[in-house]
């Protein structure tokens, strides 16, 4: 053996324009997710994965490396976002859709940017698995968009998770405009009386199982998905294992979180990422987003002129996954033409239903295409 | 032009399933929801205006009420003292009861434009 | 690709007889979980993989799927059970053993249920290796059926590990009429003297270090199952090591169920759960327990009888890994008879010794059959 | 049949080793405990008519007792901070602790039958 | 089948002197953590793995048996080392460095061990990959020496992780003669001035950024080891995700510090262990730790010859990894001095760069080996 | 002694690499630290010669204090409720606080040997 500066210096020596780039690029994720805090849990691990992923010669995602690792334990078996299901399920209280269970029908209108952008995607060239892939950045649900991505176009899988979840944090910001520009003032004013009514502890019990049962007998493929949720739901609405719950929710969901941001960065290498089809999936991403929130908006005008003017448009918005955030933003705008308008539990409704139709909506997204 | 037809098809199927899924699930928990009895139940429970039992004044009732709730959590923490962990109650909850208590409320609105 | 209504429908075409019994099974199970509160952090998880495993086409048993993996990182490799048993051995006191080492024969005839068991199972036609996973039930301990069934007759995992945890739950039932049946009333009035002791902590912690050296000397099939066990009790009692102690009995604990339920639910498929065997096993389960209770209060009348009448039988009973409730159900039988007469400390000695003795023989038994 | 006799075989080695093993067991723990000395020293710890120090009352005494203790514990933190974190104590504890109290109770026995 | 008493007593039959005396060995460790305290979050871990490790026949060491399954899932691929990383830099304030960034050096000066003892051992006979393990205890620096060891030298890992984690305890016991040796009472009495800076949290987050990125791309080897404790650290003083910070510096590393800890103990069997070599290591080991604090306080001499007599030389032994226990022990000892002498922030600051410093140097050493 | 050549080598470029890259990093951190102003800034905040507002007492002002302290937890914890779990500040840094309370303190020193 004998030391060279060559081999020394091999680091530096293998610096290349396109590793540099992404080392921005994954400072402006950290920068995202610190300063502007667009979704922390999983923007700063998913930027400190890509800086690993591109620093020269990285070992970390060499063949052994701790991110290469991570990745085969739980990206490539697709098994974290289906444990963070567990979780989100744990944590998520669909009351405001049993509620209402005729809001359920806005929770579907909410999806059609998935199919929406699948079809533009086809029209600039991407095949039909990609185009899926990018599709469903339409679903705005971070855990679905890796599933189905990895499966159906795992060189993809970087920028679609980038998109799925940086966008979820553009919802105050994409929301109002086009909620805005597709309903008048005087839509905007209607009123929705609202009865509170008090789901018993068994009806929240049996509809997960219910979700279970009926979702995974009519598209198997959808089982994953839909199954881990509601199993999360189920153990928290039992009320009986709140040491598994809290398991799923906290030690489990917080681990998962890090460990499959990371993996996730750590897919964005420099000869992948940098592809003009990259910057299309960007477009297409925020496109996918304007649309969901397009159909909602129309569908529940539709709904409107059925009901002879008594449904308030701005509520079909809230159909998509991003919980919370999206029912609170229609209950704001509705407020900006009648502060007395409480929107809020009819927009919950909505916006618990887009959550349950975009984990189904990915599941019938792998049906159709024969994957899963 | 072959693709986008498939796209095209898949759009149709695609959305059709979604609809006719969550209108099957929309169908059930109607039905769920027919067995799901005295909805107005837990705001009697806090009613202002229960008269005090005999000889006793607001203190001691809340002492008592607080007591028994105390042991009533006990008791349930005896009866599966190994799977109790967290209270239930959610974040969303948190907004739902924001929502609820906004419902009733009735100041004047500030209207825009 | 051409999307038919075939496809679509294929999860419809693939209901059978056999899946949609199992279902139920899963929803019975959940109902015991949730509704009467048996062991539901087992019991949920375990009805929530069955339900899995048996809807149409499940994706998630499938070769690759979350159960699948579940399945082969910890059950098949024998990890979970051993996992848990680190974080019970946490969770446990030892103390009423140390104060009284002479119950410790008592845990000893408790196991009896176990060989009694065996020899009916082979009677009624199981191959050995059947026989002796079935017997194992009478261990009424959860992570050792497991273990020692998941060697021997992986096949017949599923209804052997419902067995061990929801007869568990049966203990409040099905020990005192066996302990009135068995005794005279002058007997269960015995009273028995009680000189509380302190153990001192080097005691405490030489205990679990003792057991390990030497029943691993002796039986070296038995390390896993007992080493663990003790390395989880050495943490507790050395109490210099509280982060490892509570990661152990929380969080490990928590996650490592709840996995464990779901994969050992999983297991349970309509075509390898639906035989006449099945039924034979729940039937030899709930006879292994009896036989266990039955051994031991026979064994504490022998004593009785050496001692010239001052030993309570009634203790004997509590030679079993149910802990602490048999000791308490000793105590409250007691007392029927005689309101001042208090037993608890005496069975919580032999029900400590219970949990002891039913480790080590599974370890034995997996000895005596040449695996482990 | 033949299975069956290796099944007895089984059971008689297999209860056999069991016993043994928890007979062995039971005696080494005996001699262990041989040298667990002073077994009454907690009961005296906590006995009720212990004489007060000159010029002290209840009061202090119970606060100085307090902060003897608190400051035990502060002190067994900093000996190995990262390395605590919950207190001792089982659940089958809180059982014996019960028993325990029992054992000296003495009220009359309600009899059944 | 037949049970023969053979089969029974083969555990007996297969004692060894070499496993009791290994058995021993292990009990030691046991009562160094549990009785002396020392590190026993791995000390005790460790200690019943060599104790399972050396019963007769173990079966827990076997092609599948637990602690074979643990090395191999986070030892052997270098996975639990990096975890508990990422966990330290959670817990790590740098603060102290970031306020005084010149005393970077002595933390450099702090490796000199490693080199020093790497020399030495090639002296004695080991060859140079072995030298080279035995050298990174000199990092005095449980996951480094985990890290390098088991990439150079696997077979000795046990008795290298027991030096690197049984020394760092003895820092309070060793450090001060050395110190008191190399420096003269005036020079122990040298007082320095202190000036507060309020580090800004825009610089705290950007130290562990720079440092991935410049350590990463001049040693590539490096990366694994100082960008997870740098991820760690960028988590903690990002101050928006608490709930990962949580988890890597909890439940993450308690979990992974006991698996690790047994992994490491299973290593160490007697026909591995009971070597003259393991002696030279335990010896080695100690010098190694000796010459970094001499070398620390050498160049912090030359440092106060440079300023004229303003550098206090006991703040060069705090260049090591033991932090913060090596910089109270120079505050002890100036105070010994001089009462109000309060070096204690001076110390920090080389406490805390030598931390960074021996993560650096352990990947340097596996760059310049051509390893990693 | 061909391979301890090759360790000396070893030692030489190994140091001299250690030495070389933190000499980097003290260099870049400097740098950084031109960046960060108003130092004394946090002093200022607990000054405690303040003077209170008109018509408020110390009392009052420190009921106003603590809300106004409680009231920013809250609001960053809404700002992003789902991501908060530990409040920062770590072990090491309350040594740090020890040594920068000790660094003001005066009595006098007693001196050894
Ligand atoms: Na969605
Ligand atoms: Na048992
Ligand atoms: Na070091």
């Amino acid at each position: 053996m004998n030391v060279s500066l060559q081999q020394l210096l091999q680091g530096v020596t293998h610096i290349t324009p396109g590793g540099v780039f992404m080392l921005v690029v994954g400072v402006v994720l950290l920068y995202l997710a610190i300063a502007k805090e667009y979704e922390p849990m999983l923007l700063l691990p998913i930027g400190a994965g890509a800086i690993f992923a591109n620093l020269p010669l990285s070992p970390m995602i060499a063949e052994g490396g701790m991110l290469d690792i991570l990745r085969k334990a739980g990206v490539e078996n697709e098994l974290f976002p289906l444990l963070i299901f567990i979780g989100i399920g744990a944590m998520t209280d669909f009351g405001p859709l049993l509620e209402n269970p005729k809001m359920m029908l806005l929770g579907a209108a909410g999806q059609f940017g998935i199919f929406g952008t699948l079809l533009l995607a086809l029209v600039l060239g991407f095949n039909l698995n990609e185009a899926a892939s990018i599709g469903i950045i339409g679903a705005i649900d971070g855990p679905t968009s890796i599933y189905v991505s990895n499966l159906l176009a795992p060189h993809l899988l970087g920028p679609i998770t980038v998109c799925a979840y940086s966008y979820m944090s553009l919802v105050p910001v994409i929301q109002p405009p086009i909620m805005r520009l597709l309903t008048t003032k005087k839509e905007r004013a209607i009123r929705m009386p609202y009865t509170q009514r008090t789901i018993s502890r068994r009806t929240r019990i049996i509809f997960p199982l219910l979700v279970i049962i009926v979702v995974g007998t009519l598209v198997p493929m959808a089982t994953p998905l839909i199954g881990s949720l509601m199993l999360g739901n189920l153990m928290k609405e039992s009320g009986v294992v709140e040491r598994l719950t809290g398991a799923s929710s906290k030690e489990i969901a917080n681990t998962v979180t890090l460990f499959l941001g990371l993996a996730v960065g750590s897919t964005m290498r420099a000869d992948a990422f940098l592809k003009v089809q990259t910057l299309g999936i960007l477009v297409l991403g925020i496109l996918a987003f304007c649309l969901d929130i397009a159909a909602g908006l129309t569908f529940a005008k539709f709904l409107n002129f059925l009901s002879g003017g008594k449904f308030n448009p701005l509520i079909g918005s809230a159909g998509i996954s991003a919980f919370p955030m999206s029912a609170r933003v229609v209950q704001k705008v509705g407020q900006e033409e009648d502060f007395e308008n409480f929107l809020l539990m009819h927009a919950m409704g909505a916006n618990a239903s887009g959550q349950v139709a975009s984990v189904i909506a990915g599941g019938v997204l792998l049906a159709l295409m024969g994957a899963g | 032009m072959d693709s986008l037809q498939i796209g095209l098809q898949l759009t149709l199927f695609g959305m059709g399933i979604v609809f006719f899924l969550l209108a099957v699930m929309a169908l059930l928990i109607s039905l769920l929801l027919r067995f799901d009895r005295a909805p107005a139940e837990t705001m009697e429970e806090s009613a202002p205006s229960r008269e005090f039992p005999e000889g006793l004044d607001a203190d001691a009732l809340a002492a008592i009420t607080i007591a028994v709730r105390a042991h009533r959590i006990v008791r349930r923490k005896q009866a599966a003292p190994a799977m109790r962990k967290h209270q239930p109650g959610t974040l969303p909850s948190r907004w739902v009861g924001i929502g609820r208590t906004r419902q009733t409320a009735s100041w004047r609105p500030i209207r825009r434009g």
